[in-house]
């Protein structure tokens, strides 16, 4: 442990007042559920979150953390004291002044009630104590080193606790919906139809980094995405927040709409059953998969780029590590793995010195194993039954035998953790936009009912990696731990990431100017901040 | 067997029906060996193992389902209450309620359109058999019957939206949430027009051969001729002795359509993204959301059987022959 | 038997004589047997595997490539031909269609026979049963169903759970129908008097009551067939369909949901629904036409044929 | 003395009527309709019996039961001195109310038994209606053979056709080859009639019961078949039950007549003498209203008002009497007992005991 | 005959046959209804009476046309008429009663209204001398005029038919037909509407046409009958020249066949053969592959109409007599 005392000070200057009346429009399909950050589980919310509340330090736009409501934070030597001094004028969205005791408070709240707080209470834990020394200053000190502590401050939001503190029970407070949040965010709540989806918000001209330079926001929700195109098309709409790849060359072609591609952070894989077989229950993979050369050959069977250009429509770029480029602004990819490359005469190569022989029906067996997989995947989608048939040709090349099957994802998740009754599934995952999730699917722990681990990778080496990168507070030294355990993964192929999502989105460029384009969103709050109606 | 005892059968028979709709219910979602907890979960970041238990207890899905889940649920549909949705989070008796009238809007005015076109068509076509309006009108059913509802629905939002502008979902647009009424009711007719078009095409040309064949055997009858004979004009002979006969089978078509319609209209709602209560069980079973999907799928159970019942009713009163033999 | 040869030959004979006539008729039995010839010699019709993906000179996969680009029908989303797709799809959506259509068929004439020949008690419970899933609703049933039995995952492939659902909801019409009709059949004189000679139940269903209502179970098995079509391609088009075998349904599915209808690419969406209506128009006007057949109506109604009716010389014009 | 063929004792068959489900609930007995309420009569070898009646008075329900197409309520029959019947099911029958006092039970049979399929090998049954009681999917030979085929009795194909032609021929359908593989629609309503019986005829029965067999037929074609039936009778030495609302074709036909009246024989006799003499009010009425085809004979005809009431309430004592022209209030009270008119002529009227008929 | 109500002449009725043949149901048919009298159309299943009758009131089903002769009724031909000419004829001067007037009520309607219909439809009085009527007109039938408001199927069968019958004096017409009023009826109830209908004629002087097969029934009640054989009159005459004096051989073989309680015991004559078909008619006289008296000009010649003595016709080769000449 020990180090360098990383200090960043908020590089956003105050920008110039004198915005205008226009009212972004935004269509989205979803809708947030709840407006109420204790117990808000789908992104709709979050987006929502992420205009209407502040937080101590916020994600920029190049993947780094920049303070919000504070000014300035930093770290004792022994990695367990975070002091955050607050900025100047902040005030709540009713007009009352924001106190570094009700940031602490809604701190020790979570603390306090984590089955209340449910979603939040991640990243509160090993929390130690949290208070407010004075009006400007919040402390929060841990039992351990925390090594993503900007991550997860930039997660917990500054409720207002008036509007918190009347819950008894844990349920009563899951049960608020909060659609009349109050925050200190740029922008603030004014209506939300809960049978329509329709959310209106104003801009909060007393925002303390600035007032958006629009008048407000609306969220529409759309149940399909044709109609939003339409809408896009037509100008009912300004801006899209995802956009379907299938249409997305049709949308660059509309008349005024701005459609951008930028690196996300989803990523698609292939998952290798890698279950061990002294688990209880025994998993029933076809035990080949375990043979190293078998996983090579696999991996040399993946047209990575055919899939990108073919399926995602080359709105993709192929993958590597269960890492996305775009954590960090690429700080925790590693650059040291080696693609393997797609050559099915390679893989046959590698099957034959191992041992597996072509038989007459095109497939190959070393004694018992014949080389013969089924490939599942979750019925829900329209993008794995193409991967599906492209893989499977692939594997014939090289003497293997997949056979494509849609299965139900509910049934998936039973037939992978922790039954392992399968052998090769095509998911997907969304990270967040620190590496310690991602990672912590690939433990032993996560092997369990309920737990996140699908492929069964059981590697003791891995799972101690795993622990010291959560308590290394230095970046750059948790960097190399976190390139190591990738490169791991990468190498021992529980699984096979094929590519890297990208986000597409699009907005009418006559209407609306100044987006950033970021893994954030042009929809996230940095990038409203920045937006200017075209006159 | 008198009217009341045929009315008493029909309720009895309702009853029975409604409660094996419940018990079919109950039982499809507790079959399952998955954790429906995981379902709606999802690969969610957010939501740690800890939680789903949390969850899988509120959900009350750590009780066993018999007899502790069986009584709980049916003690609460019986109050009223269809529990919480997973996936909404609000009770799922309220966003039936939000989504009934736009369902009970486009079926109820594509139902009464093509039961009134469908009658008229019907009983030109079978009045003027064998000439031009029959067999264009027949043809057109035919061809309205094999059509598959949703492909009919895909095809009418490519054309309209493209060469009418209309809009290709939704009740209303967005902008025009919470405008008011003078500006929604248009816009709603707009969004309406599509939709309901399709729908009555469809139920157009079933009505209209239903009708049509009803209108055939009723003019066959001897107290056609008998009418004729006594010197009535052709219309004098429809509108007074045919139409009320050839109307009897209609009514018991148009209540067991209302079951078909639900089932039209998850497709249509769903190819129209229509915010109603197709569109809803389309949504709830991708989300296997299973509280609004029981919810739904007893609304709309319930729903159909009342109106069985009551064209039952309605038959009995129209007609005076009814006797079960 | 000799003479039963005969007969056969002699009875096709005459029911070809009666089927030749009808115009309507010929088209359908046309449209069915296309699809059906169709979906035979599929790999034989089709110049690429439907799962192929076609490229350009640069190996870059053509999505959405309109006819004008990809002869003959263009290619879908992902690069695939739609012809061949189209074709293979066929074999899916008539294999569905008439696995569950026949039995559907099966288990409705079954019933039918029972409750409508032994009444009483077995008719009574038969006859409820059949009510009571005649009033539910039928769609949202059979979407919980198979997404039920899916995730049983009971390792049955999907198109099975699809077969059996519709197959075993399908039928209470021709229940009804057949149950009716056996009524009838029964009350007739030359049953009881199939039963004063001291026939058994066996023989007179076998020879009284089948061939009676064979042929009405013919016409009602092709309407069925046409039923159980839209059916799964309305299951298929809601997602229920096995995407790794596409059928019809599934196709529009995905062309539904990769955006077919913004990006223009009708050759994607029109094709599959107009298969659809080939085969489902065809089995309808089949099974029309053999319903007539069955109870001609003849006889026009009274209010026909005023105008004509006199034609008396020196009669004045009305 | 040798038993008579047939013998029908004290016949009885209630159809159970399907109650209401509120009566159900109220336990309100169960409702008949009292089809056949007491009938007995006697059949000797090569005797034609006819049966007349109004519409609904029971004949029918008679030639059923005896046929065992349904099962009697109560009362025996006989055939040479066996009992017939469904006995198995005869339990259930336990429980109704007969109109004469007692209630629908049997003891033990002390006779032989006969099993229904051997009685239906020697008892045959000819249809009302021609169109109707032919499988129009069947031919002729098939549907001619099938009591062959029923019952096993040909053996082999050559033999069932040899009496497939044989009993065609006989009932007039020559040369016997040219129908076999026609349809009955192929057929007009007078060569049907003669396959229905020729096909009753193929097992060579003793008892042909004939249930209206030329009622549905035109005129012309009427006279072919009675005189065909008539010829068999003659030739074969078949009994016939013959059933028929039409009292004059009994004339020409029958040895002896039995008049029903709401599911009673109220007369019976031999046939001539019952025309000619005719002692209950009922006959009387009946054969007043036969049309006869002579305008100059116009005659003075005694016309029943009303029309025969139901047969689940029957009128209490003689239940003739709502309509009969001559009754009297004892006629109300008393159901009238059997009056011999001659030793073989017997009607059930209180007024011939009184005199005044 | 100028008196006659309704003079039939030379009618010519044809069906079109789904196969596109042509069937000739009626040929050069004539005969005469008197005023107050009944005549009876007689003859086997299928010759043509049913035709007749819908030909005059022009009710034939839409196959059928009449291609020639007249319908004098009252002196105008009905067969000239426009079709609202001949609706204002229909029950206000002729009614029928149809074969198998069970099904002939609207199930649906009450059968007091059903009566009441026919009058309002003709403007004859209003709403409640009407309503009064259809009482009386119940009554007349013996129905109790509390029934009016029962619906057909709480009718047993012969009531039906008397309302039928009933419904058809609604507008007191001047001629009735009367389709087989009695055929599905028992015995006592045919019966009781044959006498019905002899009383009605009695009293309110109205001609009928009655249409039976069965000979008895015409012997009752007619005055003049006309036998028909394969859609053509085979003879026509008083019902006592019929009945006592028949000329045409298949008159005297369907007397013949007939039963008669008066004469038990001889065998039935029957006719043997087939009525002939429609479509594939025998040349010469219709019924010579049936006659047993048949010389060979019947095989060629169709025989002409004859008068064999006053007002009685028969058409026969072996009959005596001048030729028919109807005016
Ligand atoms: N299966 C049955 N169930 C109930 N009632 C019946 C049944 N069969 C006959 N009946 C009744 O029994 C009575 C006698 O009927 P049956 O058919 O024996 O009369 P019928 O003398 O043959 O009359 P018809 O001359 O009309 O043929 C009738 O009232 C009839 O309604
Ligand atoms: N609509 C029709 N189409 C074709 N032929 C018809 C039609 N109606 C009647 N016929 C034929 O015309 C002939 C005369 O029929 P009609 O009904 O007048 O006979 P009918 O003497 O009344 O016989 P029945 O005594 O059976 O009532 C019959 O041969 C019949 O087959
Ligand atoms: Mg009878
Ligand atoms: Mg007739």
């Amino acid at each position: 442990g020990g180090g360098t005392t990383p200090t960043v000070v908020s590089a956003t200057q105050p920008p110039a007042s004198g915005g205008s009346d226009a009212t972004l429009k935004i269509g989205w399909i979803g809708k947030p559920d709840t407006l109420n950050p204790a117990y808000a589980f789908l992104t709709e919310s979050y987006t929502i979150f992420d205009l209407i509340y502040s937080t101590l330090v916020t994600e920029a736009a190049d993947g780094t953390y920049e303070g919000m409501l504070a000014k300035d934070w930093s770290v004792s030597d022994d990695g367990l004291t975070w002091t955050y001094h607050l900025k100047d004028g902040i005030q709540w969205h009713n007009g009352g002044p924001f106190t570094a005791g009700q940031m602490a408070w809604a701190i020790n709240a979570i603390m306090k009630d984590p089955e209340g707080w449910a979603a939040s209470a991640n990243y509160t834990g090993g929390f130690k104590e949290v208070t407010a020394p004075d009006d400007k200053t919040v402390v929060i000190v841990t039992e351990y080193p925390i090594a993503n502590m900007d991550y997860r401050t930039s997660f917990l939001y500054a409720v207002y606790p008036p509007d918190f503190e009347t819950f008894t029970t844990s349920a009563d407070l899951q049960n608020f919906t909060n659609f009349a949040a109050i925050g200190t965010g740029p922008f603030k709540v004014k209506t939300f139809d809960k049978d329509t989806g329709v959310l209106l918000l104003d801009s909060n001209q007393a925002y303390f980094d600035g007032a958006p330079k629009i008048g407000g926001v609306i969220f529409q929700t759309f149940d399909n995405t044709d109609a939003m195109i339409q809408a896009l098309k037509v100008g009912d709409i300004d801006l899209v927040n995802e956009v379907p790849a299938s249409a997305f060359e049709t949308v660059k072609g509309f008349e005024n709409v701005t459609a951008s591609a930028i690196d996300g952070r989803y990523f698609n894989e292939l998952i290798i059953n890698s279950v061990d077989p002294n688990n209880d229950p025994a998993p029933t993979g076809n035990p080949a998969l375990a043979d190293p050369a078998v996983r090579l050959a696999i991996a040399h069977s993946i047209n990575k780029q055919d899939i990108v250009e073919v399926v995602a429509q080359g709105l993709a770029t192929p993958g590597d590590t269960i890492v996305p480029p775009t954590l960090g602004g690429g700080f925790w990819h590693s650059p040291n793995v080696k693609e393997i490359p797609f050559d099915t005469a390679e893989a046959s190569r590698v099957l034959e010195d191992a041992g597996y022989i072509l038989g007459s029906d095109g497939v190959r067996a070393k004694g018992d194993l014949r080389l013969e997989f089924r490939l599942q995947f979750p019925s829900d989608s329209a993008v794995y039954p193409r991967i599906a048939d492209l893989m499977a040709g692939w594997f014939a090349q090289a003497g293997m035998k997949a056979t494509p099957e849609a299965v139900d994802p509910d049934a998936l998740v039973a037939a992978t953790t922790p039954a392992g009754d399968y052998d090769l599934v095509l998911w997907g995952w969304g990270p967040d936009p620190d590496p310690d999730f991602i990672l912590s699917v690939m433990t032993t722990d996560q092997f369990v009912d309920g737990g996140w681990s699908d492929s069964g990778y059981h590697n003791p080496e891995y799972d101690q990696l795993y622990l010291d990168q959560q308590q290394i507070v230095d970046k750059a030294e948790r960097q190399k731990v976190v390139w190591k355990m990738q490169e791991m993964v990468f190498n021992d192929r529980p699984y096979i990431v094929m590519y890297y999502e990208k986000m597409l989105q699009a907005y009418r460029s006559d209407r609306f100017a100044g987006f950033i384009e970021s893994p954030l969103g042009i929809e996230s709050a940095q990038s409203l901040l920045n937006v200017t109606a075209v006159k | 067997m008198n009217r009341r005892d045929y009315l008493l059968r029909k309720f009895g028979l309702s009853i029975v029906t409604i409660f094996v709709v419940v018990i079919i219910n109950f039982l499809l979602f507790r079959v399952l060996p998955g954790d429906p907890v995981r379902a709606v979960v999802g690969r969610n970041v957010r939501i740690s193992a800890e939680t789903q238990r949390a969850l899988r207890e509120q959900f009350g899905l750590d009780k066993p389902v018999f007899p502790d889940q069986f009584f709980d649920t049916l003690g609460q549909w019986a109050q009223g209450n269809l529990g919480v949705s997973w996936s909404l989070r609000r009770p799922v008796s309220e966003v039936l309620m939000s989504k009934l009238w736009n369902t009970v809007l486009l079926i109820g005015l594509g139902q009464l359109l093509s039961i009134i076109f469908g009658v008229i068509l019907g009983l030109l076509a079978g009045w003027k058999r064998k000439t031009a309006i029959d067999v264009g009108a027949l043809t057109f059913s035919l061809i309205a019957w094999a059509i598959p509802t949703f492909w009919l629905g895909i095809i009418l939002l490519a054309a309209g939206s493209t060469w009418f502008g209309l809009p290709t979902g939704g009740i209303v647009s967005p902008i025009n949430v919470g405008k008011p009424l003078y500006t929604i009711i248009p816009d709603v007719a707009r969004h309406l027009i599509l939709p309901t078009f399709t729908l009555t095409i469809l139920y157009l040309g079933e009505y209209m051969l239903i009708m049509r064949s009803s209108i055939l055997e009723v003019l066959s009858e001897d107290y056609i001729l008998t009418a004729k004979a006594k010197g009535m004009s052709h219309w004098q002979v429809l509108w007074k002795h045919a139409l009320k006969n050839a109307m009897l089978p209609i009514v018991t078509l148009i209540a067991l359509n209302l079951g078909f319609t639900v089932s039209g209209a998850i497709y249509i709602e769903t190819v129209f993204s229509y915010d109603g209560l197709g569109k809803l069980f389309q949504t709830a079973l991708t989300k296997q959301d299973y509280p609004l999907l029981q919810g739904a799928f007893l609304l709309l159970a319930v729903s159909v059987i009342i109106a069985n019942m009551a064209a039952d009713v309605l038959y009995a009163v129209l007609d005076p022959r009814v006797k079960e033999s | 038997m000799n003479e039963n040869w005969t007969l056969f030959k002699r009875n096709l004979a005459e029911f070809w004589k009666t089927f030749r006539k009808n115009r309507l008729g010929l088209l359908g039995a046309f449209l069915v047997i296309t699809s059906i010839l169709v979906a035979t010699f599929a790999p034989w019709l089709s110049p690429y595997s439907p799962s192929d993906i076609i490229r350009d000179e640069g190996g870059h996969g053509l999505t959405f490539a309109s006819p004008a680009v990809h002869a003959p029908l263009g290619t879908d989303d992902a690069g695939h031909d739609v012809w061949s797709q189209l074709v293979h799809g066929a074999r899916i959506s008539l294999m569905v269609g008439f696995m569950a259509g026949f039995i559907a068929m099966f288990v409705g004439s079954l019933f039918g026979i029972l409750a409508g020949y032994f009444g009483g008690a077995v008719d009574n419970l038969l006859m409820r049963i059949t009510d009571i899933l005649l009033v539910i609703p039928d769609l949202p049933l059979m979407l919980i169903l198979v997404a039920t039995i899916r995730q049983l995952d009971l390792k049955i492939s999907p198109l099975t759970v699809l077969i059996a659902v519709i197959g075993l909801l399908y039928w209470t019409s021709t229940a009804r129908l057949i149950r009716s009709q056996v009524l009838t059949i029964k009350e007739r004189q030359f049953v009881a008097r199939a039963r004063a000679i001291g026939a058994g139940h066996g023989h007179i269903i076998r020879k009284h009551i089948l061939p009676q209502i064979m042929p009405l179970i013919v016409a009602n098995t092709v309407l069925i067939l046409s039923t159980a079509i839209l059916v799964e391609s309305g299951l298929a088009f809601l997602g229920l369909g096995d995407p790794t075998k596409p059928s019809w349904g599934t196709m529009l599915n995905f062309a539904f949901d990769r955006s077919a209808v913004t990006n223009g690419a009708w050759w994607f969406y029109l094709p599959p629904g107009l298969a659809i209506v080939w085969v489902t128009l065809g089995c309808v006007l089949l099974g029309n036409v053999l319903e007539e057949m069955l109870n001609p109506r003849l006889t026009a109604h009274h209010l026909e044929g005023d105008q004509n009716m006199v034609t008396v010389p020196g009669k004045g014009v009305e | 003395m040798t038993a008579p063929m047939l013998e029908v004792r004290n016949l009885y068959k209630y159809f159970p009527i399907r109650q209401s489900l509120t009566d159900l609930l109220r336990r309100k007995p169960a409702d008949y309709v009292k089809a056949v309420d007491g009938v007995s009569f006697t059949l000797e070898r090569g005797e034609v019996l006819a049966v007349v009646g109004e519409s609904g008075c029971g004949k029918t329900t008679i030639a059923r039961t005896l046929i065992g197409l349904e099962e009697q309520t109560d009362g025996e029959i006989l055939f040479h001195n066996e009992t017939v019947g469904a006995h198995e099911r005869r339990a259930r029958a336990g429980l109704v109310p007969l109109e004469s006092g007692g209630v629908g039970t049997r003891e033990q049979q002390v006779l032989p038994r006969m099993s229904m399929k051997r009685l239906r090998q020697q008892a045959q049954m000819i249809f009302q209606d021609p169109y109707e009681s032919l499988n129009p999917r069947a031919t002729i030979l098939e549907i001619v053979a099938e009591p062959l085929v029923v019952h096993g009795l040909a053996r082999g194909r050559e033999e069932r056709i040899a009496r497939v032609k044989t009993a065609l021929e006989e009932a007039g359908l020559r040369p016997a080859e040219d129908y076999f593989l026609r349809y009955p629609h192929e057929l007009s309503g007078g060569q049907r009639q003669r396959v229905v019986i020729a096909s009753a005829m193929v097992l060579q029965p003793e008892l042909l019961i004939a249930d209206e067999p030329v009622s549905m037929l035109d005129v012309s074609i009427r006279a072919e078949i009675l005189n065909l039936l008539r010829d068999l009778r003659q030739k074969r030495g078949v009994s016939i039950v013959f059933i028929t609302h039409d009292l004059s074709t009994v004339a020409y036909f029958a040895d002896r007549l039995a008049v029903m009246y709401l599911g009673r024989i109220v007369e019976t006799g031999p046939a001539r003498e019952v025309l000619a003499n005719p002692q209950h009010p009922y006959t009387r009425a009946l054969i007043s209203v036969i049309p006869v085809p002579n305008p100059r004979q116009r005659r003075e005809r005694v016309i029943l008002q009303g029309e025969t009431p139901n047969p689940i309430d029957l009128p209490t004592g003689c239940r003739f009497h709502p309509r009969c022209p001559i009754a009297t209030a004892e006629c109300g009270k008393i159901d009238p007992p059997w009056h011999a008119v001659s030793p073989t002529h017997q009607a059930a009227c209180l007024r011939i005991e009184q005199g005044t008929p | 005959m100028s008196e006659a109500l309704l003079s039939v002449r030379n009618l010519t009725t044809e069906f079109l046959l789904p196969d596109g043949k042509v069937a000739r149901a009626l040929e050069d048919v004539s005969f005469d209804v008197l005023p107050g009298q009944t005549v009876g159309l007689v003859g086997e299943s299928g010759c043509g009476k049913t035709t007749t009758l819908m030909s005059v009131m022009r009710l034939l089903p839409a196959s059928g046309r009449i291609t020639s002769g007249r319908a004098l009724f009252q002196g105008r031909d009905l067969l000239q008429f426009s079709e609202p000419q001949m609706r204002a004829v229909r029950w206000k001067e002729m009614a029928i009663v149809f074969q198998g007037a069970m099904n002939a009520l609207n199930p649906v309607m009450k059968v007091g209204d059903q009566i009441r219909e026919a009058i309002e439809l003709h403007n004859l009085m209003d709403r409640e001398a009407a309503e009064k009527r259809v009482g009386e007109l119940l009554e007349m039938v013996g129905i109790q005029r509390a029934r009016r408001d029962q619906y057909p199927h709480q009718y047993s069968g012969g009531m039906r038919q008397r309302a039928m019958i009933a419904m058809a004096l609604a507008c007191s017409p001047d001629l009735l037909f009367a389709d087989e009023p009695t055929t599905a009826l028992d015995v006592m109830i045919q019966a009781q509407v044959l006498q019905l209908l002899k009383e009605i004629q009695k009293e309110l002087g109205l001609a009928i046409v009655m249409v039976t097969h069965d000979l008895g029934v015409v012997a009752e009640v007619c005055d003049s009958v006309v036998v028909m054989y394969g859609g053509k009159v085979a003879e026509y005459g008083t019902a006592d020249a019929i009945y006592n004096n028949p000329q045409h051989p298949y008159t005297r073989r369907l007397l013949a066949s007939f039963p008669d309680l008066n004469r038990p015991g001889d065998t039935l004559a029957s006719i043997p053969g087939t009525p002939p078909r429609l479509t594939d008619l025998p040349t010469g006289c219709r019924f010579h592959p049936r006659c047993d008296v048949k010389v060979e000009a019947c095989e060629t010649v169709s025989p002409p109409m004859l008068e064999t003595e006053p007002g009685h016709y028969a058409a026969c080769h072996l009959c005596q007599g001048r030729e028919a000449r109807f005016s």
